[in-house]
């Protein structure tokens, strides 16, 4: 697929280290959940901040969607903690 | 008329107030959520999904709108750094009937709740840690679904 | 901490919302009732019956702070001659937790409405009315009732 | 029975063209209605305010009353439309 914005933020932007980034993940990576899996790859930051994916949310072209969502076509897809506002 | 705010400013409670007074409901209900100490917290942090946050807001601000035929609505959240005391969030509508102003406010606030981009972490003398989900924040949110 | 007012003055709101923040809940509900226009309206006059009226509004106060376990409650209510946009009554409420803030808040201004002895006569030109009484109202009271 | 404060609100009042008064009610009123008849058999103003009790609310002593309330033993008693407060 093409190169993607990946936007991180709260503890998972801090774990990884960085709150965006650009990447191209490989034709075989089709929803968020292996988005996920294949940046936790990476190790490190990554692998702690992505490991348990109970504890993550996304949104895709800043929509909020279930992890089994599709990414093709995605231009911008965020990870992050459940949200606390208000 | 509908009016969304996210912002690092304090937010004037008599002018927002003032605001919906004047579109002309009669019936003004608001709910300010302020920064608690809660154990010794003496920093609150609001991080937010800028591109997606705005968004988010109205889009809940339009379906309460819609859903109470509200004469005005406005929501405004505070982001970055806060101390205690402070306020973090303002909702407030205006409607011609009482129940409709109150239950939107209501309604607009559980839903912010768990439907808008926005994570707090606290911080206590040298321990800084994010906010985790409320179980019952879901629950407030989810007794808003219609059949 | 409960604060009842039967007023002839304006109600300061911004005062009034600081004394609830400050009670420190974290959760700050109101309600604004405003004179409207209805259909040319110049005038509202409202009376009341003065030796009972701190009580009636106290006693409910009373009733919320205990349901609902609040910081604060404050009950006001203009009295007198008013004109449209002025703000007749204003009820606010302080908690721990937004539900608690939201609920009493409408239990109050519901209550009030079928529980205080408060009149509003209507003038518009040579026309001057007694408001009747709303069945709506009476319901809106009723569902506060517990089994 | 002993003499009672009666105060009328709003429609009330303006009928009967006073706010308040003292009276002296008979030993056979007993309640609120009773009372009201009594009251009513005046006439003028005061039978045009009360000729119709659905339309009447009371409070014995500042305390919400049905119209079968005893009025024995009080003090004040007030009569008046429905409220409308708020």
């Amino acid at each position: 697929m093409a190169a993607v914005d990946l936007l991180y933020f709260a503890w998972v932007r801090e774990s990884i280290g960085i709150g965006h980034e650009r990447a191209t993940p490989p034709a075989e990576v089709a929803d968020v959940a292996g988005l996920i899996d294949w940046l936790a790859a990476r190790g490190g930051g990554y692998a702690e901040a992505l490991a348990d994916k109970t504890r993550l949310r996304a949104a895709v072209d800043q929509l909020f969607v279930p992890l089994d969502a599709s990414i093709a076509g995605a231009r911008e897809i965020a990870l992050f903690p459940p949200v606390t506002g208000g | 008329m509908i009016r969304i705010l996210v912002t690092e400013a304090a937010i004037d409670l008599a002018a927002e107030l003032e605001g919906l007074e004047r579109a002309g409901g009669g019936a003004v209900a608001s709910f300010t959520g302020l920064v608690r100490d809660d154990g010794g917290v003496e920093e609150l942090f609001l991080e937010h999904y800028p591109g997606a946050t705005d968004e988010a807001l109205a889009k809940l601000a339009a379906e309460a709108e819609n859903r109470w035929s509200l004469a005005a609505a406005t929501v405004i959240h505070r982001v970055g750094a806060m101390t205690p005391g402070e306020r973090i969030v303002f909702v407030g509508t205006a409607a011609a009937h009482r129940s409709a102003a109150l239950d939107a406010c209501a309604f607009l606030i559980d839903r912010l709740k768990t439907d808008a981009p926005f994570w707090k972490r606290e911080t206590r003398g040298q321990d800084a840690r994010w906010v985790g989900e409320r179980e019952s924040d879901r629950h407030a949110a989810d007794r808003w679904k219609r059949p």
